[in-house]
């Protein structure tokens, strides 16, 4: 259906496709492989007319094509579900799926009705039960990936491209998606899923084609093809799986939770977090698993001191009390925080890689208040080697990094600052297979240096991996609590449903 | 009705002190004749006086003392105050209609700047290389101000005007101009500023610049300007007696008030000449008593 | 969950209250205030800042802004006074070109659309910041409305063109006809139109609105366009209303205007507010330049008064807006 | 590879060379522009505004504006000049207090500090937008200016005060001293301390900042306080330099400053830009402003010249930096 031949593209400094050739055959469920900065991306954005400039060609069912933009594309017969969400927050869902392709009426003026019962039609196919007239800005990050999706269903495209479409979802929408795909591969289309969670591509790939550098290294069908051997082809070696092995936690707390609940903006609406309590050992790393919208990130900001004025209950670092009224105490207190979102709250991306590491403990790398370049660099460096930062140098700007490296900045300006306590949302969103366990390693050798780590993910088989003890939250409340032993899929799952509804 | 009358002073801007003079003299002559007063700020803006002229209108002024933004935009709303019945007394600046108003009473500044341009040629005697420091440009005394001079000036050919440059009736702008000026033309010999503030800017390059001896020529009366006349910096200004203007406008109204119809359509007040020669006689804006 | 409409009625809802508030102090403390020829006096005053700040609203939410409004109406005005006053001699073989009123009032409102362009195009095609853009062009228009008109109003326009701004149609001043026309199809504009979405998504997020085919530059150098003939209306309307051209029309009024956009409530970061916004916003603003005058508040002293209020009725809209 | 640090280099280099492109044309076009004496006038004439451009370095860095500095340049001057003309009379009990010199200095600073201040509180404790909260503040301490000066000038301060504006030291004016002062002083504030560096990080993500452990109330509050601060340094050396506190000072210098920041390089948005840049477009302002004047330029062309020239300046970065 769609040929690539000889595709190139270059970036100031990077290659980020070399003579690319690859195919997509109709009916089928094609999975781009590959590590952050492979050129996944990349390729997608120059099938989809994003990229009107780059070298060779490409074919759509047997002619020449070349699309000077996404409308084109579209026009064409493309659809692209991109990575980055690219939503307008103050336009509602109807006028976000319709943006660039509105139906007018013979005045020009807007078919708002049409529009809006279309959507709520797409909407109830996804199954999201949310009114069409809701401003994308109240919505929460995985009903936005599902408008996302619903964009690129709106058009009757032959090729169906989705870029990473599940990295914000919980198992309940992906299942969703799955069924769709499924009816799409028997309506003919061609279809492309790129996904760093693997058992995805083991579900609902046919076959699969593997970017590394820029450059295909392989492709072939999924049968027959295990979790290892991917990881094999990602990385070009042998990569060995870190395992938690047996691990000792220490008995002493470090941190105590008590009747912490936190008030929402508005008030009709129920607690964010109604009353939790809970505690944390040294050395320990407590897992908290949750469906979206369940209330961890809050939780862990709430710990931060980032909503002191909402917030009642108490705190307790090594059994003393403390009052967190922002995140300076926070830090100041012993706690780092790894944040869900890192782009936009992690990182200043416009700054370079030593900048960001060092901002939170600017006063360790000064004599007499003014800044000395060279401690600065050290403490870099230190943090670049020990975490294995991929970055040409320290003075790189952060945005130029691949997501996992990215992630390790983040987690290195957290270190910098000698946490007692490490909270991580969502570590792994976006990373690559690879990129993972080192995360994975680091969380480990964390806590064995006597660190207390909360690890939130919305990914099952990684709270299981990492975890010496669960927590699984629904509607703001901790609903159960498992040790590593007791817990498994079925019963985390079975606690993280809402009650209500 | 016993409450007592109520006089409108609109005035084109208080961002400059011989207009927060004019204003307030107005004012408080209107007071001693026993009216209440308000200053209305027009902020050069011909449509901010326009609005001032209705909003006065709509609440029951009884008398408006003027002082123009624009010779011609200003036409429409003292006509509107006319169709109001409603007397308005122009103050300084003329507007371009004999009938709207119930009297100008007005300082020329083309004919003044004929006799400024008189004394300069005198004393620069009729020849050497000058400067113009123009006022805002869209002002039109600005334009006023430079015709009446060169009307004068230009007969003399051996008086050459080396740089024409404009400084807003700014004594900061006036100073860094000259500054420049100075660079490109060492060897000059009189400076016509459009006003007072810009001919002290002058005088500040000039003196720092070690050239004292520069002819500089201003216009207003300012305070600081008859001071520098008396030290011997400021060659000469133009005395434009807002005191008198003002008063005569407020007596104006109080004579309206009291029946009188009959006013001069335009009433000059003399523009003088103020230089070294006559200057024990003056005082910022005026006469001494 | 009709949520997020319900918000956006809300915060439309408090500059309304915000009006309110200052219109019913204002009648207290003045009989003269609630007049129905003190209306119209605010309605008239207003409309050449509505008309001007329509097109700044526009403008905002595409996350953009323009200095050169004020210069822009002050050329334009004086280009259509000066055609219609003089008409234009081509050097060459001693032409002399007239114009006709409905002629002169077409090249004025060509001169505003097309600066309102270069500053556009300047925009998009060499992506310099639209502050300095519009800033440069506040210089150039300035310069060259002296140029045109050599420093001198131009005034004595006639009964016909003075229509415009002293006239009354249906019992209405002819100025507030239009700026309600204006105000109508910029509502349906933004509202009713792809053309109006676009604007807002541009400004809520360029590259996704770019992502989903939507020409960016030209959205921007339409919208720029449509400012600048929108401040060229307000021109026609000033010079008619004063029967001159004056050469520093205008100065000043994009501060105003920008002030009227987020009063109403427009965010200058872009893709959030409204035109019925902007309108109670320059409506606050002309209320208030009214009463204070009618409370006998001194020059001096309005100007803190002003600044004070414009910051009260920013916070109040703020401190709501965070309890909701 | 370097390659961040070698681009940022060059992008510095850039408006280098458009000042030496300036001064080259200049220096052909005028044999008087290049003299000692015309270099020391245009380092004088820019001092000013290097210091406002300054602060508001520090506040476009933080992704804010000011459009305050020219009032509260005006009103600081005042001040000091008011309290070392006339004093304070207590009006309670007779009493008349004195100030010195350096007290007056003093009393200066701290009323532009005290105003920024303002700006920086009102700003992050009711989230009031930088450009409304400072518009506001341009009209209050506009309306502040007029009521302490009464409309008239402050003139007559003494040989002391003057030194200031028109003293020499060291073969050096005492202005440019103290440009220099501030600008070495801020150089190494925003590249060597944690201040600096917060200021970066505000404005190029808030958020990130905030999660960083940064207080950014408290900076951002400092970086208007300094702000306010320097256009009160700016109101002292204009004052001093007149000999006179005009209580029209400063009018519309926001937009000068603006401009020498934006073609200094320093981005609107935030976060990106650097003190040696404004003080580049601070010079490439000052340079263009007085070769204009040593041209004689009519006054009507010169501002058609100066909006072209600072769209090229800022055209020609864009250029260069999308190509490199
Ligand atoms: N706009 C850009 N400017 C410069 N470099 C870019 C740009 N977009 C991508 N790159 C670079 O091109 C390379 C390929 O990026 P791409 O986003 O295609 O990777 P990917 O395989 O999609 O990675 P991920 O799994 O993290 O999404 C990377 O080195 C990236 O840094
Ligand atoms: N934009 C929003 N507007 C209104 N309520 C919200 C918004 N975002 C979150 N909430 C509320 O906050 C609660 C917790 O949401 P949050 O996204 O923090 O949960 P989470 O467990 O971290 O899930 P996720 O995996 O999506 O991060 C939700 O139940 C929801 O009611
Ligand atoms: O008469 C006044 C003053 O001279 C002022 O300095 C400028 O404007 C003129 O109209
Ligand atoms: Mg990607
Ligand atoms: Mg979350």
């Amino acid at each position: 259906m769609l040929v690539a031949e000889k595709i190139g593209k270059r970036f100031p400094g990077v290659v980020a496709l070399d003579e690319v050739s690859m195919e997509l055959l109709a009916g089928k469920v094609t999975a781009i492989i590959g590590e952050n900065g492979a050129g996944k991306s990349t390729l997608m954005k120059i099938l989809s007319g994003v990229y009107p400039e780059y070298e060779g060609r490409v074919l759509y069912k047997g002619t020449e094509v070349k699309f000077a933009n996404p409308k084109e594309a579209q026009e064409c017969g493309i659809a692209i579900i991109h990575q980055e969400l690219n939503l307008i927050p103050d336009l509602s869902i109807a006028e976000n799926i319709y943006l660039g392709r509105e139906v007018t009426n013979e005045f020009g003026v807007l078919r708002k009705r049409l529009m809006r019962e279309k959507t709520q039609e797409l909407l109830d196919k996804l199954k999201l039960t949310v009114n069409p007239d809701t401003l994308v800005r109240d919505l929460k990050v995985g009903q936005q990936q599902v408008v996302e999706i619903a964009k690129a269903l709106l058009t009757d495209a032959e090729v169906i491209i989705m870029d990473e479409p599940t990295s914000a979802i919980s198992d309940h929408e992906v299942d969703i998606l799955f069924g769709i795909i499924e009816n799409l591969r028997r309506e003919n289309k061609a279809i492309v899923y790129i996904s760093h969670k693997l058992d995805e591509l083991f579900r609902i790939a046919d076959r699969y084609i593997v970017l590394r550098d820029g450059r295909v290294t392989e492709a072939g069908e999924m049968k027959g093809i295990d979790h290892d051997a991917i990881i094999n082809k990602m990385v070009g070696r042998e990569v060995k799986m870190v395992n938690k092995g047996s691990r000792v936690v220490g008995t002493e707390k470090l941190l105590e939770v008590n009747r912490l609940s936190l008030r929402p903006l508005d008030s009709l609406k129920r607690m964010l977090l109604d009353d939790i309590s809970f505690h944390l050992f040294r050395g320990e790393i407590l897992g908290v698993f949750g469906l979206m919208g369940a209330g961890r990130t809050e939780l862990l900001e709430s710990v931060f001191g980032l909503h002191p004025s909402k917030c009642v209950g108490e705190i307790s670092i090594e059994q003393h009390k403390i009052k967190l009224r922002s995140p300076e105490d926070a830090i100041n207190a012993g706690i780092a925080l790894v944040p869900e979102d890192r782009k936009k709250d992690g990182l200043v991306l416009g700054l370079d890689v030593k900048t960001n590491i060092s901002v939170s403990v600017l006063d360790q790398v000064s004599y007499a208040g003014i800044l000395s370049d060279k401690k600065e660099v050290d403490l870099a460096q230190q943090y670049i080697s020990s975490l294995r930062i991929k970055t040409p140098s320290c003075k790189e700007k952060v945005k130029n990094l691949s997501g996992g490296n990215q992630q390790k900045v983040v987690l290195a300006r957290c270190l910098a600052t000698r946490p007692k306590l490490l909270m991580l949302d969502e570590p792994t969103r976006g990373v690559d297979a690879n990129a993972k366990h080192e995360i994975y390693k680091l969380i480990f050798e964390l806590s064995e240096a006597g660190l207390g780590l909360i690890v939130v993910s919305s990914e099952l088989p990684e709270i299981l991996a990492v975890s010496d003890r669960i927590l699984v939250m629904s509607e703001g409340k901790i609903t159960a609590e498992f040790s590593s032993h007791d817990a498994n899929e079925d019963n985390i799952l079975k606690a993280a449903i809402p009650k209500t509804i | 009705s016993d409450e007592p009358k109520k006089v409108a002073i609109v005035v084109s801007t208080l961002n400059n002190p011989w207009f927060v003079f004019l204003a307030e003299t107005a004012a408080k002559k209107a007071k001693e004749l026993g009216y209440e007063s308000k200053i209305f700020d027009s902020q050069n803006n011909t449509a901010l006086e326009s609005d001032h002229f209705e909003n006065a209108l709509a609440s029951g002024y009884d008398a408006i003392l003027f002082n123009p933004t624009d010779a011609a935009g200003s036409v429409s709303n003292v006509e509107k105050a006319k169709k109001a019945e409603i007397p308005v007394f122009c103050m300084d600046r003329e507007i371009n209609s004999r009938t709207a108003a119930t009297s100008q009473i007005l300082s020329d500044s083309y004919s003044a700047c004929v006799e400024l341009g008189k004394l300069f040629v005198d004393t620069l005697q009729k020849k050497g290389q000058y400067v113009e420091l123009l006022g805002i440009v869209s002002d039109n005394n600005t334009w006023n101000r430079s015709k009446g001079f060169h009307s004068v000036v230009d007969n003399f050919p051996n008086l050459k005007m080396v740089a024409q440059q404009s400084a807003d009736f700014d004594r900061n702008k006036a100073m860094e101009v000259m500054e420049s000026i100075l660079q490109a033309h060492p060897q000059i010999d009189g400076v016509f500023c459009g006003n007072d503030a810009m001919a002290m800017g002058a005088i500040q390059a000039l003196v720092a610049a070690g050239k004292s001896h520069v002819k500089v020529f201003g216009f207003d009366g300012s305070e600081d300007a008859v001071i520098a006349v008396s030290e011997g910096k400021l060659a000469a200004t133009a005395m434009q007696y807002p005191k008198d203007i003002a008063e005569k406008a407020a007596t104006f109204a109080h004579e309206y008030f009291g029946g009188k119809r009959d006013f001069p359509q335009k009433l000059p007040i003399a523009v003088d000449v103020v230089n070294k020669s006559n200057i024990d006689q003056f005082t910022a804006y005026g006469k001494k008593e | 969950m009709d949520i997020s409409q319900y918000r956006s009625k809300l915060a439309r809802f408090q500059s309304s209250i915000a009006l309110f508030v200052l219109c019913l102090a204002l009648s207290i403390l003045s009989d003269k205030f609630l007049t129905p020829e003190n209306g119209w006096n605010i309605l008239r005053q207003t409309s050449v800042n509505v008309c001007i700040s329509v097109g700044m609203t526009l403008v905002v939410l595409t996350a953009g802004i323009d200095l050169s409004v004020g210069a822009v109406l002050a050329l334009s005005g004086a280009v259509a006074a000066g055609l219609l006053k003089t008409g234009i001699e081509l050097p060459s073989n001693d032409l002399f070109v007239g114009f006709t009123l409905l002629g002169t009032i077409v090249v004025g409102l060509i001169t505003g659309s097309f600066l309102g362009f270069f500053n556009g195009w300047v925009i998009t095609r060499f992506k310099v910041p639209p502050f300095v853009a519009t800033l440069a062009m506040l210089t150039i228009a300035r310069g060259f409305t002296m140029l045109w008109t050599k420093g001198y109003p131009i005034s004595g326009l006639g009964p016909n063109f003075a229509f415009i701004g002293t006239g009354w149609f249906l019992g209405v001043p002819v100025l507030v006809w239009i700026a309600l026309i204006v105000v109508v199809v910029a509502v349906i504009i933004s509202n009713k139109t792809a053309f109006g979405r676009y604007i807002y998504a541009i400004g809520g997020n360029e590259s996704a609105a770019k992502l989903s085919g939507i020409d960016i530059g030209k959205v921007k150098v339409l919208v720029y366009t449509i400012a600048g003939a929108l401040a060229a209306v307000g021109g026609i309307m000033v010079t008619s209303r004063l029967d001159s051209a004056q050469p520093n029309a205008g100065m000043g009024y994009e501060l105003d205007s920008i002030a009227a956009v987020v009063i109403g409530g427009t965010s200058l970061s872009g893709g959030r507010g409204s035109i019925m916004g902007t309108v109670l916003g320059a409506l606050i603003i002309g209320v208030l330049n009214n009463g204070l005058v009618l409370l006998d508040v001194s020059p001096f002293w309005q100007q803190v008064v002003k600044g004070l209020v414009i910051l009260l009725a920013v916070i109040i809209d703020k401190v709501n807006s965070k309890a909701e």
